[in-house]
């Protein structure tokens, strides 16, 4: 079950290396960029998974008894949601360019958007 | 109220992200309300850090802070912790440094650009998020300033995109690339926590060390070493840097290559020496030897065939990371020293360089070698302190670059002659070719924008105003000072941040109680710098003006029968220039005709290498997935 | 001490420019063979400088045509002081066989002081070294005189 | 009181160091010397007779003794300051060499990096003052100055390497002294035979440092009218001119400090200078002179060629021997 999940998470984040590195029209690497942010962001949310376990709501007992693994791990989801957040900025950002950039290059192309070389 | 201190540090980042919204709130409209605001967020910040000195540098603290007062609890830390030490600090002091200079040169240097709320918010966010990069003691924290820094730098890279588009296309590939560097350091953050449940970077220290690497703590090592040679630009991921640096204004240039890919240097030192302690691994040393040796050729050579002033510049800055990253990769102490001071030295002369090309574009409107020419008279000023910036960063004695390079070449010999390796030996050569690499290409600068003979359309070129060469002074003043005093500046600023890398035991205890790095194996080892030999830049500028003083003193007595000196006029034809006996007319060898012979011996590599930086998105992507994924698997297979 | 210490010294190394101003080349041809091992000028330390800013002594050879006039002028005028000039050949002083013609701008008296004029077409080698030697000494009276 | 006239006659001392023997006037009369010496020897081998071994002496009274043109494109400051700083930074090259025991005024803090970057001072001195003459073809010239530049500093980089390690086995020595010392208990360097290849390609760089043909390239005057120097008369050209005879010199002892050791004959000293002088002329004969002598001028790229392949591969050699230890 878990690892069913870990499995998918490195497929995206190969799928988004992928499209990166073949994909020339700048709103699909933007895409790839996703793709590979929520391949990560799967990855940490199966790291905290817990099989059958409860919300983080514990008992100081709980504590003194070590009886600490029997709920899911919060901090990862945690990490997740600001990662989510920090994702779609990116994501927002590179698009804008891309619509700037379609302004003043009159193309998506990446092989046709390269001033910059050499 | 004794130790009123430790909020500094956490004032200052707040500071400057808060005063990065009011700018955007009051500062739209007033253009004196927005600096005034910006101007004292960042010299409150700076005041701030450079406080920090006393406490940290000369009384050896390291300052902690818990957000909200979150303090560990039965050994888990699980707030966010600020924490200085040493190395933090040093980092800090750079890092103010820029921005404080490219703040009081952004006044006059932005004026003429259009919607500067948004370029000042984008500026302290920027300031921000480094300063919070270096001073953070979370890992996942790190990862956030990371973002934000990349989100600032990239908006910054294209605030020009009106005058000149490429703006875009460099912040665009920027983004890219910078997201999968980013994107793999959450990866390593993510493993790391799953084998260490904290996120703490002291309590990551001493678990990694009592627990020993594991198949996944190595994994994540890989990762998160990947990612941040991404943030600090080392070849083969260089491309964005080049782009980026070359189109974003000078101002943002000089923040870039003094704190943001020094951002990444420090991510790599913290990692490798405090967080994995992994620096006694001889492949890991060769790994980032060869990566910084591989940097500084690939950089150099790529600069020598530039024709854009800021874009060689931007090449030089990939370079010089490439000092930084080779001395540090040579995990010895001599090596720490030579490259936190060279970090230090190239904070000071690019940042200055920077400056200078920003002084031209201001005063002639472009960058372009070919179109530049015989600034000198007309910007006497501006080329003083450019050729202050080329002469320390090409290394001539007694400049600041000169003495920095000098410990990195010692150390990376010593090494050779230590480990027994001859690798380190082509390094320490390639080390030592680079550096007059680089004063060729000043060279070739300084020919073609400083000297020679200008075209007609920059002959009413002025002087910047004098808001714009403060700063210019104050970076050249210190890369003079920093070279004569090479050894006081290593043992008051420099020492005090290898001994924070050296011995970590005090950053772990300082954040989770007395005696737990001691249980968990990590013990304190101080050291002192010792030069393998000696040079004293002092005595020798004494001697210097001494023997200059006296060769005047001859020239002037004997001056009566000297022949007479005949200074031009007007323009006639006695003091114009040889030209074959025709009339002289305006010729300027330009950037681009210099090296000739150099170029053509070589033709083979620079072809090469021309078709490699092909300006594609796609190309620069695939260099960094094949670079990321060789430096996963050398620390995957050689570390374990 | 130091005025007579460079006053013999311009007698010693005076640097030659030569300026070809449209000469028919046997002059010039003389003038290089002074510096081979036969004749050896270098041996009183004479040298042919490349610009005319290093030069003492400009050697002009040629009938002064009405393109290079302008030319040799200004080439004059950037040699710095004390300077000579010395005319190889009957061409620069008389204008020789071009003499009359609509191109040719000879006598260079007319536009300059000429210090030594060696004549004869072409002067023999042994001329042209004696030539160069009274500019030498005529440096040195120009040096005592600034 | 007599601590005072003790610590003044020190400060005599060193000033008489700094400016006459091993510094300023030594280096200057020496190298004026070795240029003359070099003209005569070269006109006899093309049998002539030559000019007189003071002739050097003469040019430069001769230029100090003419007008100072200043063009109208140059910046006036940079133009007369740059062949005085070149001169001061290569008349103090002189006191670093420990060929005087320990008389000179640096004893031993001198290391080859140092000497390496020292020896980059004149010859920037040079590039920045060319080109501060605002001329196109002194353009030309600091451009081929750097490619020569470039050509000699990768096997001076490997000679320098080579000796530091030959020298100092397990513990690197970078200092000058240590490498004297070491030649007075193990004899000279040169001897050593892994280190032939080394002072070969230590000869060869010579001439390219200090630019004599057919490594003058950057000077052509037959082709771009002396390059960097093309705008230069008078007091400043005197100056350069003097800083080319002084870098002979200083190569020269370099050579021998580094592959001969030491010269120390105690309160002889100035005999050690004399026996410094005449190696210093055997060198330049037979590194300049000869190689002068029977060849024509280089190329640009075949010099850069040529450094990168054939005297890089003669010091790459050194370094791999030495480097196995042998």
């Amino acid at each position: 079950m878990i690892l069913i999940n870990y499995i998918v998470a490195i497929c995206l984040i190969a799928l988004g290396l992928y499209v990166m590195c073949a994909k020339r029209e700048l709103i699909k690497i933007v895409i790839g960029m996703g793709i590979m942010d929520y391949g990560i962001n799967m990855l940490i949310v199966s790291i905290g998974f817990h099989e059958n376990g409860t919300a983080p709501i514990y008992t100081l007992s709980d504590i003194i008894n070590g009886n600490l693994s029997f709920f899911v791990d919060p901090i990862p989801q945690a990490l997740t949601l600001t990662s989510i957040v920090i994702g779609a900025c990116v994501d927002a950002m590179a698009l804008s360019l891309v619509i700037m950039l379609k302004r003043r290059y009159k193309t998506t192309d990446a092989d046709e958007i390269r001033r910059l070389n050499g | 109220m004794s130790n009123f201190y430790v909020h500094f540090p956490v004032i200052s980042v707040m500071g400057l992200f808060l005063a990065a919204f009011l700018v955007e709130i009051f500062g739209n409209k007033n253009k004196h309300v927005r600096y005034a605001i910006s101007l004292i967020a960042c010299l409150g910040a700076a005041a701030m850090t450079f406080y920090l000195i006393v406490p940290v540098f000369f009384r050896g603290e390291v300052i902690s802070y818990w957000m909200g007062g979150w303090k560990p609890e039965g050994g888990y830390a699980f707030g966010i912790g600020y924490e200085i030490d040493g190395l933090g600090l040093f980092f800090g002091l750079l890092t103010a440094l820029t921005f404080l200079m490219s703040v009081l040169f952004s006044r006059r240097y932005m004026e003429r650009d259009g919607h500067l709320g948004h370029y000042y918010t984008l500026f302290l966010m920027l300031a921000g998020s480094v300063l919070g990069l270096v001073f953070t003691g979370d890992v996942f924290n790190l990862f956030i300033m990371i973002e934000i820094m990349t989100f600032a730098s990239v908006a910054l890279t294209a605030f020009r995109h009106g005058k000149h588009p490429e703006a875009l296309e460099g912040a665009f590939k920027y983004l890219v690339l910078g997201s999968i560097g980013s994107s793999l350091f959450l990866l390593g953050v993510a493993l790391l926590y799953l084998t260490t449940h904290t996120l703490n970077m002291a309590q990551i220290a001493a678990l990694i060390s009592s627990k020993g690497m594991q198949p996944t703590t190595l994994l994540a090592f890989g990762t998160m070493l990947a990612g941040l040679a991404v943030k600090s630009f080392v070849v083969p991921f260089h491309t964005p840097a080049a782009d980026a640096y070359a189109t974003a204004p000078a101002s943002v240039s000089t923040l870039f290559s003094g704190m943001v890919n020094k951002a990444g240097i420090y991510g790599i030192i913290r990692l490798t020496y405090i967080l994995f302690r992994t620096m006694d691994k001889e492949s890991l040393m060769l790994l980032l030897s060869i990566l910084g040796a591989l940097t500084m050729f690939v950089g150099v050579t790529m600069a020598l065939a530039q024709h854009d002033f800021k874009r060689l510049l931007a090449f030089h800055s990939i370079s010089q990371i490439g000092y930084v990253l080779m001395a540090v990769g040579l995990g010895t102490n001599l090596g720490l020293y030579g490259g936190l001071f060279h970090a230090m030295n190239h904070t000071l002369f690019k940042g200055l360089l920077f400056l200078t090309a920003g002084a031209v574009y201001y005063a002639t409107g472009t960058t372009n070698l070919d179109k530049l020419g015989g600034l000198a008279k007309r910007m006497p000023r501006t080329t003083a302190c450019f050729l202050v910036g080329a002469f320390a960063i090409s290394g001539i004695p007694p400049f600041n670059g000169f003495a920095s390079k000098w410990i990195i070449y010692q150390a990376a010999y010593e090494k050779a002659n230590l480990s027994g390796n001859f690798i380190y030996v082509i390094i320490t050569v390639t080390a030592l070719l680079v550096s007059v690499m680089t004063l060729a290409s000043f060279i070739k600068v300084t020919g073609a924008v400083f000297f020679g003979q200008a075209p007609a359309t920059l002959e009413k070129t002025k002087e910047v105003p004098f808001g714009m060469q403060l700063p210019m002074f104050i970076m050249s003043a210190l890369c003079i000072a920093c070279g004569l005093f090479y050894n006081q500046t290593i043992v008051y600023v420099v020492n005090p941040a290898v001994n924070a890398v050296t011995n970590p035991a005090k950053y772990v205890d300082t954040m989770m109680g007395e005696g737990y790095a001691f249980a968990n194996g990590i013990g304190p080892q101080p050291t002192t710098f010792t030069s393998v030999s000696i040079w004293d830049p002092v005595f020798w500028l004494l001697l210097f003006v001494i023997v200059t003083c006296a060769v005047t003193l001859v020239a002037v007595s004997g001056a009566r029968e000297r022949g007479p000196v005949s200074l031009p006029e007007k323009t006639d034809s006695k003091h114009a220039t040889f030209f074959g006996c025709e009339e002289s007319l305006h010729s300027h060898v330009g950037g681009s005709d210099l090296f000739w012979g150099f170029k053509k011996d070589l033709k083979g590599y620079f072809k090469v290498m021309g078709n490699l930086h092909s300006g594609k998105t796609n190309d620069y992507a695939l260099w960094v997935v094949i670079g990321v994924t060789l430096i996963t698997l050398f620390t995957f297979v050689f570390l374990s | 001490m130091f005025k007579k210490i460079i006053a013999n010294s311009m007698t010693k190394s005076p640097w030659i420019y030569h300026v070809n101003t449209g000469s028919c080349n046997g002059c010039d041809i003389e003038l290089v063979a002074c510096l081979t091992p036969r004749y050896d000028v270098e041996r009183y330390g004479f040298k042919l400088a490349g610009t005319p800013r290093h030069a003492d002594i400009v050697v002009v050879s040629g009938p002064i045509t009405s393109q290079s006039k302008d030319r040799l002028l200004r080439t004059l005028e950037q040699v710095p002081n004390p300077h000579c000039v010395v005319t190889i050949g009957s061409c620069p002083q008389s204008g020789n066989v071009f003499k009359g013609s609509y191109s040719v701008e000879a006598p260079l008296e007319k536009f300059c002081e000429v210090d030594v004029a060696i004549a004869g077409c072409t002067p023999k080698p042994e001329a042209i070294i004696e030539g160069l030697y009274k500019a030498a000494q005529i440096l040195k009276k120009k040096r005592e005189a600034m | 009181m007599p601590d005072i006239l003790a610590r003044l006659l020190d400060v005599l001392v060193v000033a008489l160091h700094v400016l006459i023997f091993p510094g300023l006037l030594f280096a200057a009369v020496g190298g004026l010397l070795l240029a003359g010496i070099d003209r005569k020897v070269l006109a006899h081998m093309q049998r002539r007779i030559g000019p007189p071994i003071v002739q050097p002496f003469y040019d430069f009274f001769k230029l100090m003794g003419k007008e100072t043109i200043i063009p109208a494109a140059a910046r006036p400051g940079i133009y007369k300051a740059a062949p005085i700083i070149g001169l001061v930074s290569l008349s103090l090259m002189m006191l670093f060499f420990p060929i005087f025991g320990h008389s000179a005024a640096f004893g031993g803090t001198a290391d080859l990096i140092v000497i390496l970057y020292l020896l980059t001072i004149p010859a920037v001195a040079l590039i920045i003052g060319g080109s501060a003459s605002g001329s196109p073809f002194a353009g030309v010239g600091i451009s081929r100055e750097m490619v020569v530049m470039l050509g000699y500093e990768l096997p001076l980089v490997m000679v320098l390497l080579a000796v530091a390690k030959k020298v100092g086995g397990s513990a690197l020595v970078f200092s000058l002294q240590g490498i004297s010392d070491w030649q007075l208990t193990n004899g000279c360097l040169l001897f050593q035979w892994s280190m032939i290849p080394a002072a070969l390609a230590f000869l060869l760089i010579i001439p390219a440092e200090v630019g004599t043909q057919p490594f003058d390239v950057a000077e052509a005057e037959t082709e771009i009218c002396e390059g960097p120097l093309i705008e230069y008369s008078g007091a400043p050209l005197a100056i350069f001119k003097l800083n080319t005879a002084i870098k002979m010199f200083v190569m020269t002892a370099l050579f021998s400090v580094l592959f001969l050791g030491d010269i120390n004959l105690g309160q002889y000293w100035l005999l050690g200078g004399l026996v410094l002088f005449v190696i210093s002329a055997v060198l330049t004969i037979l590194c300049m002179t000869f190689i002068h002598a029977f060849t024509a001028r280089l190329k640009i790229e075949h010099l850069f060629k040529f450094y990168w392949t054939v005297v890089a591969g003669l010091a790459l050699v050194s370094l791999v021997l030495v480097w196995f230890g042998l």
